[in-house]
């Protein structure tokens, strides 16, 4: 299967170490530059230096922005690569690199073309400048600019002196020329246009989109403990703090982090957590506080492969059902997951916005897969939010749980009024003290799990939908996924419609109609199906397929494709 | 003046704590504290753990968060961080701070912000009814414990020294004017203070009961709390329980520090999303 | 309504510290003594003195093991006590005691019987001494023995000296004394005869059951940290434990204990940790790191109602969804609830063999209302499991993951064997070193999730069906609510049958077949109907009717009879 | 010798260190320590957290535990206790250990069970790339700490001494005969001992490096590790940095007081039931 979206896909195969990241990063931005359509993703080992990682970039005169198995060109940083991703491999596969990286059964005819990348970076001055030789040698093959690289080779390795520096330079000059030279012998043939149109985009990654959704949503406080592949935003914000005023600290544990984050919401900040699972995990009593507290709270969950430490720099979907059901007792809470920088940008940014209205917990699901792509997107995209204000000044007799129709009682921060603010992880009356009061216990259990819970409901957004409407079938997905199964389902030509949700709880009341009457294919990445089980249960519909992935590594769109394909063949052609 | 941190509300007449404990002593000490130091209830913030100690909040008027056990200190330094000009003080019981907690108070103590640690040490857990703390003396049989606690008691003290903690004390909640000027230096000293305060427990604890205490500690004369070795050597000394102030260093806080305030004092809570610097970021991903 | 088990049922409100939880454990031991089928339970508050405490005991020529609201004696040891109470008080209530404690509106004709008990108390030696005198007055009404007391008074007051002692002894005869003379005056007639079947019985509590079954399943390991409702375990295993060679171990933090005990159970033993839903929640992780490693577990979760502090003493079955899915991940665990004593004992001590036998974690979830609840049951009735055993030699080339057909990889224990034993929270190969290997990724995810968790369910236990299997209606419940739930039922006298669960998680596979076309009505103590959804996601049935209950207090026999009726009168009267 | 704790297992070959890396020689120095102590692989236990440390055992062989990122030492714990005829050692970075696992390494030394903490202290966040750990310096500027530390370093020698740990000493690993020596002192010695191992993290600490650590270390000589005032004095020198055993205080092991092994030495592992006692118990119910 050829994608529908073309362009080419490049799979650079090296160990970490091997500066393919600072490559990635670098290329994206040049080859944006040179006005191509990009996309890049890797797929790397829990280590600092060696084992297998793959980046993947794809260039296309079309927007590209899913995940594809199969590659066009591949280099090889190391031995053993090519076996690695073997299954990646077709006889469409261009291998090009040093002969010296690649094994012979994957030298065929008019498919290798041999670069002595290590040569020509041992002569620009290190063996370790491969990177950029490979920096030079892809827009050389596709006729590209290599303004924004030398700039960013010069601001990166200024502190290492004039001789890196340089040494850097040619090796990507030489890399360049040689990619033009490989390209004007015609012994590859790009096949890639360029598209004008993308001049004023931003190449932004889904780490990206989530801290400056949050930045804008207003988050000034940043608690957290290192986790991958969270840490990325707050590395982000940290980059950022004295410039937008966010205070950014990494704590003790990720226990403190989550109750950091709710002092200082309760001080009237908007405070932001980033973590993984098992972070997550010790931030569930802190969830239970807020809940019962009616702090608001923002928890960022980038997820990976559990459980326990699993695979800590691969993906999954498998946390949705903690996210759910963390904490004990019962208390409403927000999940959003984002499939796309857009709606990253603008969930990260409203779900400091819900979490104060509400005064509940929010908690937006990534996933590796999804924070460590990136692809350009025009920044008017980006939705600029409003920050709402909610805060309201304590009275002398302020009451901090008052009883009110809708279950939000006004909150006041302290300092802000004349009288005091008590808020109690205790079940308590409505000033805040602790109550042991029958009819009392009772409403304010009602207040929180059932009237504030109607309400969010209430607010709740409605799946985007792809597609007629009136299909037979409809696929059913959520989070990162989004644009694989787009990608997928577009290139299917069945009578299908899409269904992606990035408010995922509490889903809107009207489902059923949407849904009902047709054959229902779920498609996530963990073992369960979770979000198929909660949609059901949920919807009393009955879910026919579930599309399950859970070895660490994203959906393609091929293989999504074969799938659905079957399924649907097997449903009559339908 | 006193009843200004009076609370009258409907739920702070009934005092959960039972006659006679050492609670109640606290409770006069605070207010008397709070009241010389010419506090604000609606500027001031007690954020408290779980347990007896913890319930302080509801009987004596401040801002205040009743939140989990062990939990106090990461929500004060949330509270200070996002709002420097609240006076904020972290309480709890020698379990919920020195054991739930423990990870918390020692990081706290690197960090140094200015909050103040009142630990209402009775050696016991009181709350759930009479299991060793860390504090609790070997050899005292309890419901969980009835072979007699074996385990080396913890010595907060030494501890907090060991950490370089910017103020350290320790004092008996018996001695009201000592407790309330102790209390005051380290609420008014600029960083992380900590005060164990001694007191018995009338119901669980049948060893450090008020005359234990009196006969077993001692207030410190002479001592010099800039000599952190000197510090160390008192905070060992266990018979009897040296009082007072053991160790201050003075040193800049994290809030003093932290970037986020380098070019700008507003509270967080009053900050706005500066919009076009974050469209300037976006704009530099071209 | 009377309620069928008849017996009487006597209130004792009085404030923490009044001695009323000594007074309960005696005056069922010697009631049961004196031939009585006794039950008691407690309801009080988070405090140490003083507060509003109700213990409830019910004495019956039947077995009465259930909850009821309607108080036939009511003793109030302090001024309020009777407001608090006074939807259980009604016209046909007697109200015993000091003058001074009853508040004027509820002294009625006929129905008061003053009793100078402070005044007794005072004469004996001092006002401490109410309770003891009250100890007596009961076995006086009913015609009962004191000796049991007389020894109790002895063992634990000796420490206290001989005055003590004998002002306790004192006390207590004078309350019997007045007893009997109540009694004999007619001023009150008692309407309980005796049950000589009962002498072989014991007095158990739901604590004792839990521990008691732990202890026959062969645990040797518990580490906890303090939380009501759930040190109670502890504290009686701490009290047996040089004898019985049970290592009782109190944690710094439940996180310790947590870990302490898949340390324990890694090194061969049988570890269990008991604790409450906040425990709990800081045991998220340990939980995931058991599903990973594959290292058996049992928890103890007394639950209370949340979230966060909740109310401490108080109780709930709010934790069912926490239970389900904590942890982060994907991986199999085992729900129990125990809903009588009998069950505790056996399911507890099961517990421990289903642990090592599918190697997963256990939760056996109780609460406040059942472990504090005490009754009568024959000896016999108790279940002597055996302990199997599955741990295996670790061979030299022993792989602690080995892939086998069913997903049970035998398990060894270090020092047993020549090989080593390598347990992994990270993915892993068969050996238990880390793997980053696709395929095996996807095997190992599908050992723990799908062959683990089939063979678990087809080992799951059925429901505990009472009444007619082909009734129109079914009424479902879980836990501690079986006996007050089956005595409601029963009395209803309708075409109703009762499916109590006390195997939770995962359900057997034929639920569907015994509910199908059924009106299902399910009645569980929390606000969301956890049970009932899950009971709906599993098995595809519509629950009509949820009869929750969520103010901390436990259904009674009356008020639930009152809703089923109601229920059911509006289904045709069926 | 030392190839009998060579684990030749498919997944132990392919060693995921950097090269350079100071783990390499830690690996180098506990070969050498387990075999000139005589250990034997099936009777020795590591339990390791998360981190480029924790990965030691799937590169030696012995019984292990790869766990959970903080709690090696709790689970240490519940394995000694189970069997104390192995030798238990935990093992983790300073992240895991002062960090996230800060309190279990508090309240572990209070306990005293006869484990044996390795803490390979490279100042950094390794696996996580680069991030301040407890013990980096202030100044040092990370990808989360642009600003450059400002906290107080922990000094977990310092620490353990306040707390009165069983033995405490601090090695770098650069002086492998040294830290042989150390190392099985303090495996040898009956209760608790932490060993903070010095090492370089080739990749993300910059600071302190093979050279730095020669330069600012020294090892102490003439110390008296039963003096804990001096053990204290030691312990806070900071430039250069001393190494060696700085305090020991032998005291039971919490094994040798426990109750469950007061009448009865058998590993709980091997113990069945106690089913007669049980029922003798229940009988007492009637
Ligand atoms: C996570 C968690 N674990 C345990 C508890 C139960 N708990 C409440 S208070 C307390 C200890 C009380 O002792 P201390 O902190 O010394 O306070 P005191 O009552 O003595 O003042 C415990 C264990 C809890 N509320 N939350
Ligand atoms: C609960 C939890 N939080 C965070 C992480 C992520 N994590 C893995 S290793 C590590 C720190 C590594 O530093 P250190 O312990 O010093 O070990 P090193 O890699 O330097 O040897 C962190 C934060 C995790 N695995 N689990
Ligand atoms: S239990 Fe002890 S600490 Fe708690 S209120 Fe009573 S006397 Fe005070
Ligand atoms: S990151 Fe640092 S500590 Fe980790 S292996 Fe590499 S050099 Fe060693
Ligand atoms: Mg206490
Ligand atoms: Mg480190």
């Amino acid at each position: 299967m050829r994608l529908r979206n073309g362009g080419t896909t490049i799979l650079l195969c090296g160990e970490a170490g091997q500066g393919i990241k600072t490559l990635e990063i670098m290329l994206l931005s040049s080859l944006k530059l040179s006005r191509f359509n990009v996309y890049g993703t890797e797929e790397y080992m829990s280590r600092v230096r060696g084992g297998m990682n793959i980046t993947e970039i794809r260039i296309s005169h079309h927007r590209v922005r899913a995940f594809s198995s199969h590659a066009d060109i591949v280099i090889p940083f190391h031995k053993g690569a090519l076996p690695w991703i073997s299954d990646r491999i077709s006889g469409d596969t261009v291998i090009m690199g040093d002969s010296r990286n690649m094994e012979k059964e994957f030298m065929r005819e008019g498919k290798t073309i041999e670069i002595p990348l290590t040569d020509i970076a041992i002569r620009a001055g290190s063996r370790l400048y491969i990177n950029m030789v490979v920096g030079g040698l892809i827009p050389g093959l596709f006729d590209g600019t290599l303004k924004l690289m030398n700039e960013y080779i010069l601001k990166r390795f200024m502190s290492k002196g004039k001789d890196v520096v340089d040494g850097n330079l040619r090796a990507l000059e030489e890399g360049y020329a040689l990619g033009k030279k490989v390209k004007d012998t015609g012994s590859f043939v790009p096949a890639v246009k360029k598209d004008p149109s993308v001049a004023g985009d931003i190449v932004i990654s889904g780490t990206e989109a989530v801290a400056l959704g949050a930045m804008a949503g207003g988050m000034n406080f940043l608690s957290f403990y290192p986790m991958s592949p969270s840490t990325g935003v707050a590395v982000f914000a940290a980059a950022h703090s004295e410039e937008l005023g966010i205070l950014v600290e990494q704590a003790e544990d990720e226990i403190a982090a989550g109750n950091m984050a709710i002092g200082a919401w309760y001080a009237g900040a908007r405070a932001m957590v980033t973590t993984s699972g098992g972070g997550f995990s010790l931030m569930t009593e802190a969830l239970s506080l807020a809940g019962m507290a009616e702090i608001p709270l923002v928890i960022h969950i980038a997820q990976r492969p559990g459980p326990a430490t699993g695979l800590p720099t691969r993906t999954m979907q498998g946390d949705l059902n903690m996210a759910l059901y963390a904490g004990h007792g019962e208390f409403p809470r927000i999940i959003l997951a984002p499939g796309n920088m857009e709606q990253a940008f603008r969930l990260s940014g409203a779900a400091f916005n819900l979490a104060e209205l509400f005064q509940v917990p929010v908690l937006i699901l990534t996933d590796q897969y999804f924070v460590d792509t990136h692809y350009n997107i025009p920044e008017t995209d980006l939705e600029r939010i409003k920050r709402d204000g909610y805060i309201s000044e304590a009275g002398e007799d302020y009451r901090r749980y008052i009883l009110t129709e809708d279950g939000i009682s006004p909150r006041a921060v302290p300092g802000n009024g004349k009288g005091v603010v008590i808020a109690n992880g205790n079940e308590h009356d409505e000033w805040g003290d602790i109550s042991e009061d029958k009819e009392l216990n009772r409403k304010m259990q009602e207040k929180r799990a059932i009237k504030k819970m109607d309400k969010i409901r209430k607010h709740a957004e409605m799946p985007e939908i792809i597609g007629n409407t009136g299909a037979k079938n409809a696929v059913v997905s959520w989070g990162s996924t989004y644009h694989t199964v787009k990608e997928a389902v577009e290139r299917l030509e069945k009578d299908v419609m899409l269904l992606h949700f990035s408010w995922v709880h509490p889903l809107p009341g009207n489902l059923r109609q949407v849904l009902e009457g047709k054959t229902i294919m779920s498609v996530e990445q963990n073992v369960g199906g979770q979000f198929a089980d909660m949609l059901s249960r949920e919807t009393g519909l009955n879910i026919r397929y579930k599309v399950l992935k859970y070895d660490g590594r994203p959906f393609s769109v091929e293989e999504l494709y074969e799938i659905l394909n079957s399924i649907m063949g097997g449903e009559d052609g339908r | 003046m006193e009843d200004r941190f009076e609370p009258g509300r409907p739920g702070s007449s009934d005092i959960a704590w039972c006659p006679g404990c050492g609670n109640f002593g606290i409770r006069n000490i605070l207010k008397k504290t709070f009241s010389e130091l010419g506090l604000e209830p609606n500027k001031t913030v007690i954020i408290s753990g779980i347990g007896q100690a913890a319930k302080m909040p509801h009987y004596i008027k401040t801002n205040a968060f009743h939140s989990l056990h062990g939990r106090a200190i990461p929500i004060a330094t949330g509270v200070k961080l996002s709002n420097p000009e609240l006076t904020v003080i972290a309480e709890g019981g020698d379990g919920d701070i020195y054991s739930e907690g423990g990870n918390h108070l020692v990081h706290a103590i690197r960090r140094n912000p200015d909050i103040t640690v009142l630990v209402h040490d009775n050696q016991i857990y009181g709350l759930t009814k009479g299991q060793a703390s860390p504090t609790t003396y070997p050899g005292m049989r309890t419901p969980t414990q009835p072979w007699g606690v074996f385990e080396e008691p913890l010595n907060p003290i030494s501890m907090a020294v060991a950490l370089d903690a910017s103020f350290v004390a320790r004092t008996y909640m018996g001695h009201m004017e000592k407790s309330v000027e102790i209390i005051k230096k380290a609420i008014m000293h600029r960083g992380f203070s900590v005060v164990d305060i001694l007191h018995p427990c009338v119901v669980f604890n049948r060893l450090n009961t008020y005359e234990w205490y009196k006969e077993h500690t001692y207030w410190m004369e002479g001592h010099d709390p800039y000599d952190r070795t000197k510090a160390f050597e008192k905070a060992i000394e266990t018979e009897p329980v040296p009082l007072g102030i053991f160790h201050i260093h003075e040193k800049p806080t994290f809030e003093e520090q932290v970037s986020a305030y380098a070019r700008d004092d507003t509270p967080l809570w009053k900050r706005a999303p500066n919009i076009d610097s974050i469209f300037k970021i976006i704009e530099k991903m071209r």
